[in-house]
């Protein structure tokens, strides 16, 4: 054995034996060979940030309708905010194509629950709870679902906010931001939000995420200027129809 | 800076500072020897400890000894410690793309008596500190000592004290460094040197 | 149509640098002291991933039992699943033996619970906390894959190197020659909890936001709340 | 290499009916139960070398010795655990006793030499007593499998069976000696010196166990990966009698005489 403390404790690294006469722990790779496929993704479609909020109503969500491909903008009318149930809604950052895939997930979920029939019906933190499970599950088989979800909801009489990512990371805050949000967002919701969740009116609420949302049209290469912008209070849940936020670039003209 | 092991640890006072390192001189995991000096006199107020790789701690020493001779001899006056800590500065900066691996901790007290500690990273960037500042392979826990034991307007005996306790817990958290200790205490009066009696393990 | 026969090696051949690396360092800070006849399990509740705060208050310590917390800081995921399978676990040991499992049983299961993933490990240090059967204070810490021993206090997390020498020193009285050691009081315990958690904040940028502080004795498990600096 | 291990991959099955394990405590099999990833990911994650940031550090630098005398066998182990420089624990338990006439020691990966050999107790717990050739026999096939996966266990495995006491050294890379004394861990060369130095075989009791305690200290002196305090174990017919634990930072002082 190898007491060199420095190797110990460590897998045993050399390529070759010591005399390198032949070559040592390579694994055969054989036609046969019955290792697991794991086919590590990377993002190929992709939706930009999410955020959230809370205020005394409810919470709200907002996230643009742009799915980039790479640099190119190439779908403008992608609703990233999904409703699922009556009173939860998903935002999804990441690929697309595992959040299409996601969606079926939850709706399928939604309707064996519907068939089952016992009164009960999902809420957001039930919602939040299996998505976290799923999530965690597959980047344990390093096979992740490459996205980063807001779950907003309102249940037993107060919002409900939760994120979970691709690596089953999850956290529930008073507000949230996925992706460059997180960066440029965030700081301007927290110092809106924290501390206020239950005195925060619906008009300061919208202003905070509009306000957001023109930042991140400003700085954030791969947004766009037509977002939606949902609702979820105890009447249920609202979804805007795409708006956009008037800009002003005089100052990059450099008077 | 790994590679021989070396803890160092200065702290202000009132109107006192003081300024502690460990005697370990190890080749990685090896102990070597357990009274290398690491903290050298720069002025009768004044210490320069240096943290890091041994070598370089030997032949920075000897430079700081000759620019500080030569600098009496031309001001006719002892060198300020702040003055000083520019000095060790510069002399870092010198050899910004092929560093000295050394920390320096200097600690002093200056013509009207007032605590000047400081500390630098490898290339000179001056760290001055009105509590206390670490360096060498054992500050993280250095860090946590000093945050938590050291308080303002500390008297000498008190100062020994607290930094005593600070190096000999954090350097028994540090493979590479303990194996005896150094404090020396900088009073407007004198200063009072002491060994610390340190786990050898 | 075998799979793999069309499948590009780079792709199969385990994540290359650039690929998908399934950790995540959330930071945080945790401290377990045993007393005689109680013990004390304190925790920030920062979660943050680099240097992004995620969230100010995600709880890393958890109540398994009256007689146990378990507080643990690395991968929050990993730590999450991880109280959860353990938690599952104490049910089915409650519904098979109709009693509540011991803090030393716990240990040895979560020592098992991590070595089974010995090769894809729960990226978590964790800290076992409370009464044993003969309700003395004890306090379990153990490596990401279920190394585990008792011990009196022992900090795990980022700010661990910070504190664990300043528990040494304060809570086994290490490097002081006094005759013989005093009693250590709840009241000392939770100071020192208290001191060590407002001198990590100062020094590590990943704890902060809110310290609990949970509180094992014979009767029982208590919370306490206090804010931390934000920075 | 693969197709080897896999045989003994977990099924999803048998994870389901888990809650059976704990009621008949059959023929429950811990290897049964690894989940197995792409090994060459996880060197990536637990290697040093690598760059990425979450490295998993395992607690390794040790010192354990354990030698044969006319009074049976000494066992003797450092108690400082080091994760790179800084020292995660000195109150590390480096003597696991399988038994009452069994003795395993931790050198390397602390879980590991704890899992596999508290193991190897479970597994002797048939009917009469095992002998240690045996047992260390068992716990050298246990882990081979295993083999270049990333394992670190460097154990000594003693006690006192029919035909004596007797001593056996197993590790991770497949190797198991028999002998009359070994030291194992960063420390060794150093326990080593003392230890040849003073080593006879009509040693009384206390002086093996003086000798073996200087040996720790002389290590723990010189390397900077072991230290806290000397455990001492007396290997004897009736199985093994815990010594002592000495404090190194108090032996050095009695040593020189301060």
């Amino acid at each position: 054995m190898d007491h060199f403390s420095f190797n110990l404790g460590k897998p045993r690294h050399e390529m070759t034996d010591r005399r390198n006469i032949f070559q040592v722990d390579i694994k055969p790779r054989s036609e046969s060979s019955t290792d697991p496929i794991t086919r590590t993704q990377r993002p190929i479609v992709t939706g930009t940030s999410v955020i959230a909020l809370k205020y005394q109503d409810g919470v709200m969500l907002a996230a643009d309708n742009l799915a980039s491909y790479g640099s190119l903008a190439r779908f403008k009318d992608v609703e990233r905010l999904y409703p699922v149930g009556e009173f939860t809604v998903i935002g999804a950052s990441g690929d697309i194509s595992d959040f299409q895939y996601t969606k079926h997930l939850l709706d399928a979920e939604m309707v064996k629950e519907y068939y089952i029939n016992d009164g009960h019906v999902l809420g957001a933190p039930h919602i939040y709870e299996y998505l976290s499970r799923v999530m965690y599950n597959r980047r344990s088989q390093i096979n992740p679902l490459w996205n980063a979800y807001v779950v907003g909801g309102y249940h037993n009489g107060e919002g409900f906010l939760g994120y979970v990512d691709l690596l089953g990371t999850t956290y529930k805050s008073s507000s949230i931001a996925t992706g460059f949000g997180a960066y440029l967002a965030q700081p301007i919701l927290r110092k809106v939000v924290e501390g206020h969740e239950n005195t925060l009116s619906e008009e300061e609420a919208i202003n905070a995420i509009e306000t957001c949302m023109k930042v991140l049209f400003y700085r954030d290469a791969r947004s766009l200027n037509k977002f939606q912008r949902a609702k979820i209070t105890a009447q249920g849940v609202e979804i805007t129809q795409p708006y956009s936020v008037d800009t002003e670039w005089s100052f990059a003209e450099g008077q | 800076m790994s590679y021989n092991g070396s803890a160092m640890v200065a702290m202000v006072g009132k109107n006192c500072v003081a300024i502690a390192a460990d005697q370990r001189l190890g080749a990685q995991l090896m102990t070597v020897s357990t009274d290398f000096q690491k903290i050298f006199p720069a002025t009768a107020k004044s210490y320069i400890g240096l943290a890091g790789l041994a070598t370089d701690v030997q032949t920075l020493s000897e430079k700081f000894r000759f620019k500080i001779n030569m600098y009496k001899l031309r001001e006719e006056r002892e060198i300020e410690p702040r003055t000083l800590s520019h000095m060790v500065s510069s002399t870092l900066y010198e050899r910004r793309f092929g560093p000295y691996f050394v920390e320096p901790v200097i600690a002093g007290l200056d013509k009207n008596n007032q605590p000047f500690v400081c500390a630098m990273d490898l290339i000179g960037c001056v760290d001055i500190a009105r509590d206390f500042v670490v360096a060498g392979t054992a500050s993280d826990s250095l860090f946590g000592m000093c945050e938590s034991l050291w308080e303002p307007d500390l008297e000498p005996e008190d100062l020994f004290e607290t930094i005593s306790q600070a190096l000999l817990n954090a350097v028994d958290r540090d493979c590479l460094s303990g194996w005896g200790a150094v404090v020396h205490v900088i009073t407007p009066e004198r200063v009072i040197t002491r060994n610390l009696k340190a786990r050898m393990d | 149509m075998n799979s793999t026969a069309f499948c590009d090696n780079t792709l199969t051949s385990g994540p290359t640098g650039h690929g998908f690396y399934p950790y995540e360092a959330n930071g945080g800070t945790a401290v377990a002291i045993a007393g005689e006849d109680f013990c004390v399990v304190a925790s920030d509740t920062r979660q943050s991933n680099g240097y992004l705060i995620n969230a100010r208050y995600s709880p890393k310590a958890f109540k398994m039992s009256d007689k146990a917390v378990l507080a643990n800081s690395g991968f929050a995921a990993d730590g999450n699943a991880l109280v959860r399978r353990l938690g599952q676990r104490m049910q089915w040991y409650r519904h098979s033996h109709e009693k509540e499992m011991s803090i030393t049983a716990l240990a040895q299961l979560l020592s098992n619970t991590l070595y089974y993933k010995r090769f894809f490990p729960y990226y978590t240090q964790v800290l076992l906390g409370g009464i044993d059967e003969n309700g003395v204070g004890v306090v379990f810490s153990f490596d990401p894959v279920g190394s585990y021993g008792s011990e009196i206090c022992r900090a795990a997390g980022t700010a661990a190197a910070l504190i664990q020498p300043f528990l040494d020193n304060q809570v086994e009285l290490k490097n002081m020659q006094i005759g013989e050691k005093p009693r250590l009081s709840l009241d000392r315990a939770l100071c020192i909890a208290k001191d060590a958690f407002t001198s990590a904040t100062e020094r590590d940028i990943y704890t902060g936001d809110y310290l609990e502080i949970y509180i094992i004795k014979g009767d029982g498990v208590t919370i306490e709340n206090y804010p931390l600096k934000k920075d | 290499m693969d197709s080897f291990v896999n045989r003994f991959r977990g099924t999803t099955e048998l994870w389901a009916n888990e809650a059976n394990m704990f009621d008949d405590f059959g023929p429950y099999d811990a290897v049964k139960e690894f989940s197995q990833p792409p090994v060459e990911f996880l060197k990536e994650c637990t290697d040093e070398k690598s760059d990425s940031e979450c490295r998993i550090k395992f607690e390794h630098g040790t010192t354990t010795l354990a030698f044969k005398f006319q009074g049976g066998i000494i066992v003797a182990t450092d108690s400082r655990a080091s994760a790179g420089s800084y020292i995660a624990s000195q109150t590390v338990k480096k003597v696991i006793e399988i038994n009452p006439y069994l003795l395993g020691t931790m050198a390397g990966g602390a879980a590991d030499c704890q899992f596999w050999e508290r193991e190897l107790g479970r597994r002797c717990r048939n009917k009469e007593r095992i002998s240690v050739a045996a047992a260390s026999k068992l716990l050298a096939n246990m882990v081979y499998p295993y083999k270049g996966m990333g394992l670190s266990m460097g154990t000594m495995v003693t006690g006192w069976d029919k035909t004596g006491p007797n001593l056996f050294y197993v590790d991770s890379d497949g190797s198991r000696f028999k002998g009359d004394m070994f030291s194992v861990g960063s420390g060794s060369t150093f326990a080593y010196g003392v230890l040849d130095s003073g080593l006879d075989y009509e040693l009384s009791t206390n002086d093996a166990i003086e000798l073996s305690r200087r040996s720790i200290y002389h290590a723990t002196y010189r390397d900077a990966a072991s230290g806290g305090y000397v455990r001492i174990y007396h290997v004897k017919e009736q199985g093994w009698e815990f010594i002592g634990l000495f404090d190194v930072g108090n032996l050095h002082w009695e040593y020189n005489g301060l």
